[in-house]
């Protein structure tokens, strides 16, 4: 696999591009901010159902998305908080969902697993695992049918990979990559678990992007925990995209540092000391250390960004906590057009 | 009666679909099969409309194997007439994304049987996403395909799934019983905006009927229709048992004067049960009639319904029709012993009547 | 009541499983929850046979996302407590080829759910090999996993089955409703010939009850039960709304000396009426409560055999008790709305009883 | 891809073992007389639904099971009755079976697509493209549980590959195959179309042996035309799997003559001059001609063992023309065990 190296390097960091990388600081603490605050939220029975949070894989997120442009579409997993906020949902409709107020930006109807924020590029959050990956090829297509130049990325995880229906998306995928037609970014958030069960336990080749060559698409490694490898990889990988309408997959390489869900406290499948050992390469503090050696980042300022994402998090659910309940008729909408067919009634009939 | 003949004796045997006739002007009628009515509806929509593609197996340089298809993809090129690989999950899931950014894919099956493999991306994205997304995205497409009891194509190859299907709700699913219906119902679903399940029954590709020429007909959904008046019993049914029912009740009128009401549900999702309690408020009896299995098929639904909506009007209980409990056999003889026809279906209606 | 007390808020959390009593004499009985008994079930059955394994998504190493294999995979080892990819097709498609060599593999979905995935596998192999090969084969396996509504867990994941797989031939369906039904039935589905597909109730793996220890205590399939006598109005359920049944039924009796008979079909597939058919004879009336949606549901099929068969017991139509017809919702307010409770059963019985 | 070339040429040929190739071609020549025969009776209307004749690939067929032993298991598609025909299944109760007889091998209730002959080692048969790779995969596990070395081999199309369950069942192989607990031979009947779709069009990558690295399933072209190439292959590979209990993949690189089914009879997707192309590479001639060389084979050799052919498919013609229908009873029976769970009536009711 060919290593990240340069791009990570051409991902120039020096006083002129600071302020976009401290921006990008910004997010991610927010990002972390934000999953510990919704992680309280649930122990507080305040959300409810499934969370899964991003702590620990914020880099892949936050790199690829800041590869994207207005009209790029983003599919994901359930394992989707990261993503939307990264695309730049307003934080406070975010954590509304997740309490299931009907101001979420899925009204309340979808949860953590299924969000959704159109207007800023987010076509969801699914939660039957590799589901949604022929839906992102489906939305590539069209993008390119439709005469755009935008591009579809879609994330998911390293368990998914196993599932029939990431085998006939990249296939589909690669067949319409050979005419330009599928202008998808892949990217494999690869954090050595499905759940409970280890890459070398759940997938008989272990080199996760080079199962993506059975079907004629390229694919590469980046270090996950690495925003300048990830978004060096990114914006390459999208330009490239875009250009050429071919499909290509990403393997980041990160890991978790929260349990799978809420529910997995037990974590019975790997050691206190494994995960301590992956906290040594947390993305914030690789992109902190850096923007502290190069352009002078004090820890003053990072305190202040921090406390801004604290207190930006207990905003959302503050906002979150006082929205209402979605209207019970919402019950009944959106489950078929309004502007579709529907039953008629017997007054209406001829 | 042509459309209870056996069909075509491969699916795949159908010959080439017919000139179609030069667009002409409202109230006009062409006779034209049930095929070619799924093939102009297509047609018809995809030069209305540049969002309108379709995908599936074989359906391109093959032409498609019941030739629903053939020509389109010389028509409009391999953009918008796609072949698929074997991968009807991949179909079904690459045609939902399409949908959600604006697209209106039409998914051929190549029999519908095929599509159990794309369950999950039918009834837990199509029938779901518009609803988990707060209602942000629309979902147009339509999955289309033949299916039901063929001649000898064994267990896997000849269901039905009305029943199916019609039980999750974010889908519409049509079973439509005649040409014009066909078209006009395929219309309907290329132009909504949610995902629509249209069962075509193979049997009844090469009937032929009348259907109204004027580009813009289309038969809305939901809208249960009287085929045949009658008074002394209601048979409820859709798609080919439809016209079995038909058959049955002309013999019945005119060997011993029991006059049926038939009516035609044409889509199971929406259910318009409406014209079917009139219809038991005046003749108080009613037989259901449908070709698969028996237990929690459409038939019990209809049947639940008809019971609690107009039980004081029921003369007799609601009596139901159905394909034997088995997978389908291959031997003919067993096979004809597995599915519904005429005879069963007049002694439902006997029976109701308590004339047995 | 414990039963219809919200289920631990998370399924994954429903702790540890309880340590195993020891094998003990006939008749006699233990309290167990509904989900020992599941896993009481398997152990027996695999200390019984060596054909019987288990194979799913985490059940070993991570011991299973709801505990119920807990400590089987450092018991049976790797060989017999396989842990799978994410992969629900290929769990029951290697499944379907162990059993017709001969094992006895049980698949345990992480929920049922996922199983959609693998609808074709269930349907179109399990349910038909044995038939389309002439008897050759037998597939002794079972397909096994929660379901239900949860609490918040949206649309993909909230999903009841029933009515989804009875519709085949050549599978069981089982849906239990107490500890010792949970047990039996597992045991007589892991000791059977055929593909059973055993729905769990979520809500109901921490509901105690008695079970028997004897350990060649089995339950057989197409055996109604009354799980409570009673002379004004028939129930009929299973699994969790069975016992969200049994409490109205109580409360009816000691408010108001409505005496409901309450019937727990345990098993759709084969479907056992008789003791429906003789309570309705009695009672002349009936009520059947399920959770998932209304159209072309169990309750359509129960309704529409009680009206066929004993039609003139009943004083007034079999009323239906469903969830509401849409995608389960998140938000748990539209969630509590979207799934029936006691005051809907509550409903439904005074209007059969034209008590409204 | 490794070429088969020496394995072609360790398939010796001698006057010791001409006995034994003489039988091969015989049981080749049989089967495609047997298919010609069921095409004319297809057209007669003597058989009905789905009929997919094995024309021009019979030494995938014969080359593969050549290599098996009692114990061992074959999966197929619906192209199967040349797998049936190889096992030794009674070609009068085969024929039988697409007469739709109750002598047939599935008692009529299965036809063409779904011959078992479990007796023999098939165990179907199957109908949904890629729906039996799973079964095979899960028989293979069950016979190194049951501590046996016997192997299983599942055939499918090139179209087959692109199927989910293609995919789930060779990882869950792949995995398996690390703990020598898949004992299997996969084997590409790679006829260069699914039914009018070429490989090109339905498959990404087209070097389809490669595909199945992917899984680390290590895979090999064959000439699928050459038995002496396909049996040389096979027989290494199957004593192989039955050492290791690791799958393997053989691609046989073959064409069917036929149409894809009884009603491919325009065959757009081809051309005539293709097709005519390919038969100079007809497997029976391949081998006759090589007997003929090494071995002193005659053409009246071969002319006899053609009219032996001929009458055998007639025969069994016959038997199934004049086999009864299967009793009606026969409608009910099988659907689940009659020795397991089942409904229970009111009188034995305790
Ligand atoms: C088809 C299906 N099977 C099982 C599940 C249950 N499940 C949810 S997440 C998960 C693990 C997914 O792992 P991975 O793809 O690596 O993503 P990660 O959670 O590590 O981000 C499983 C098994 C599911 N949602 N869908
Ligand atoms: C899931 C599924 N989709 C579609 C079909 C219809 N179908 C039957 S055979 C076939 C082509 C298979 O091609 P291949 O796997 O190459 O096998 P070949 O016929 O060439 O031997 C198709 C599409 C099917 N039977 N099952
Ligand atoms: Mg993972
Ligand atoms: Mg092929």
């Amino acid at each position: 696999m060919a290593k990240a190296k340069k791009e990570s390097d051409s991902a120039v960091l020096d006083a002129a591009c600071a302020p976009e990388w401290t921006e990008i600081l910004k997010q991610m603490i927010f990002i972390r901010r934000f999953e510990e605050a919704t992680e309280r939220e649930f122990r507080k029975g305040k959300i409810g159902g499934y969370l899964h949070v991003y702590i620990g894989q914020e880099a892949v997120a936050s790199g690829i998305v800041g590869a994207l442009q207005k009209g790029d579409a983003v599919f994901c997993g359930y394992r989707d908080h990261a993503q939307a906020l990264s695309l730049g949902s307003d934080p406070n409709r975010v954590m509304a969902e997740l309490f299931g107020k009907g101001t979420g930006v899925s009204k309340g109807k979808g949860g953590s697993m299924h969000l959704f924020d159109v207007e800023h590029g987010l076509y969801g959050g699914y939660g039957i695992v590799g589901g949604h990956l022929t839906l992102a090829a489906g939305a590539a297509y069209a993008k390119r049918y439709q005469g755009s130049d935008s591009v579809v990325v879609c994330y998911f995880g390293d368990g998914a990979m196993n599932i029939g229906s990431f085998h006939e998306a990249m296939n589909m995928a690669g067949l319409w990559g050979h005419q330009g037609m599928c202008p998808i970014v892949f990217v494999i958030e690869n954090n050595g678990y499905a759940m409970g069960t280890s890459v070398e336990r759940h997938s008989a080749l272990t080199d996760l992007a080079a199962r993506v060559r059975a079907y004629d698409i390229a694919g590469e490694k980046v270090d996950g925990q690495d925003i300048f490898a990830v978004r060096g990889v990114a914006d390459r990988v999208v330009r490239q995209v875009r250009e050429t309408g071919k499909p290509y997959c990403i393997e980041a390489v990160t890991y978790r540092f929260s349990g799978h869900g809420a529910a997995d406290i037990l974590q019975p499948y790997r050691t206190k000391e494994e995960v301590e050992q992956h906290r040594h390469r947390d993305p914030i503090n690789i992109l902190r250390k850096r923007l502290g050696e190069v352009c002078g980042l004090t820890d003053d300022d990072v305190k202040a960004m921090d406390e801004w994402a604290i207190e930006r998090a207990a905003n959302a659910v503050k906002f979150a906590e006082e929205s209402s309940q979605p209207a019970p008729d919402e019950l009944f909408a959106d489950v078929v057009a309004e502007h579709g067919p529907r039953p008629v009634s017997e007054d209406e009939r001829e | 009666m042509e459309w209870c003949a056996p069909p075509a004796r491969l699916w795949g045997m159908g010959g080439a679909p017919e000139a179609r006739t030069t667009p002409s002007r409202e109230n006009e009628m062409s006779e034209k099969s049930y095929r070619d009515a799924i093939r102009d509806a297509m047609m018809e929509e995809m030069d209305r409309d540049a969002n309108v593609l379709i995908m599936g197996e074989d359906i391109g340089v093959y032409e498609g194997t019941f030739r629903i298809t053939a020509g389109m993809l010389k028509k409009y090129g391999p953009k918008r007439v796609l072949d698929t690989p074997i991968a009807e999950a991949g179909m079904v899931g690459t045609a939902v994304g399409m949908a959600m950014l604006g697209l209106r894919p039409i998914v051929e099956m190549m029999t519908m049987n095929f599509a159990i493999v794309a369950a999950d991306q039918i009834l837990n994205h199509a029938a779901k996403v518009r609803y988990f997304s707060g209602g942000q995205v629309d979902v147009p497409m339509v999955v289309r395909g033949p299916q039901g009891a063929g001649v000898q194509l064994s267990a896997q190859h000849s269901q039905s799934f009305e029943s199916f299907y019609a039980h999750f709700p974010g889908i519409h699913v049509v079973a439509p019983a005649t040409p014009a219906d066909a078209k006009g119902l395929l219309k309907t679903a290329i132009r909504g905006n949610d995902p629509v399940i249209f069962l075509e029954s193979a049997a009844l590709y090469g009937m032929k009927g009348e259907v109204p020429d004027d580009p813009n007909f289309t038969v809305p959904f939901g809208q249960s229709r009287v085929a045949r008046e009658g008074k002394d019993v209601t048979i409820v049914s859709f798609s080919r048992m439809l016209q079995l029912s038909l058959a049955v009740a002309a013999k019945l009128a005119s060997d011993e004067g029991i006059e049926c009401e038939v009516i035609d549900l044409r889509t199971l999702r929406p259910l318009d049960m409406d014209p079917v309690y009139a219809s038991v408020t005046k003749t108080h009896r009613a037989v259901v009639v449908q070709e698969q299995w028996k237990p929690f098929g459409v038939a019990a639904e209809i049947a639940a319904n008809i019971t609690e909506t107009v039980f004081d009007e029921l003369d007799a209980p609601v009596a139901r029709v159905t394909g034997e409990d088995v997978p389908m056999p291959y031997a003919r003889n067993l096979e004809l012993l597995a599915t519904p026809h005429e005879p069963e279906i007049e002694r439902a209606v006997r029976k109701v009547l308590y004339k047995t």
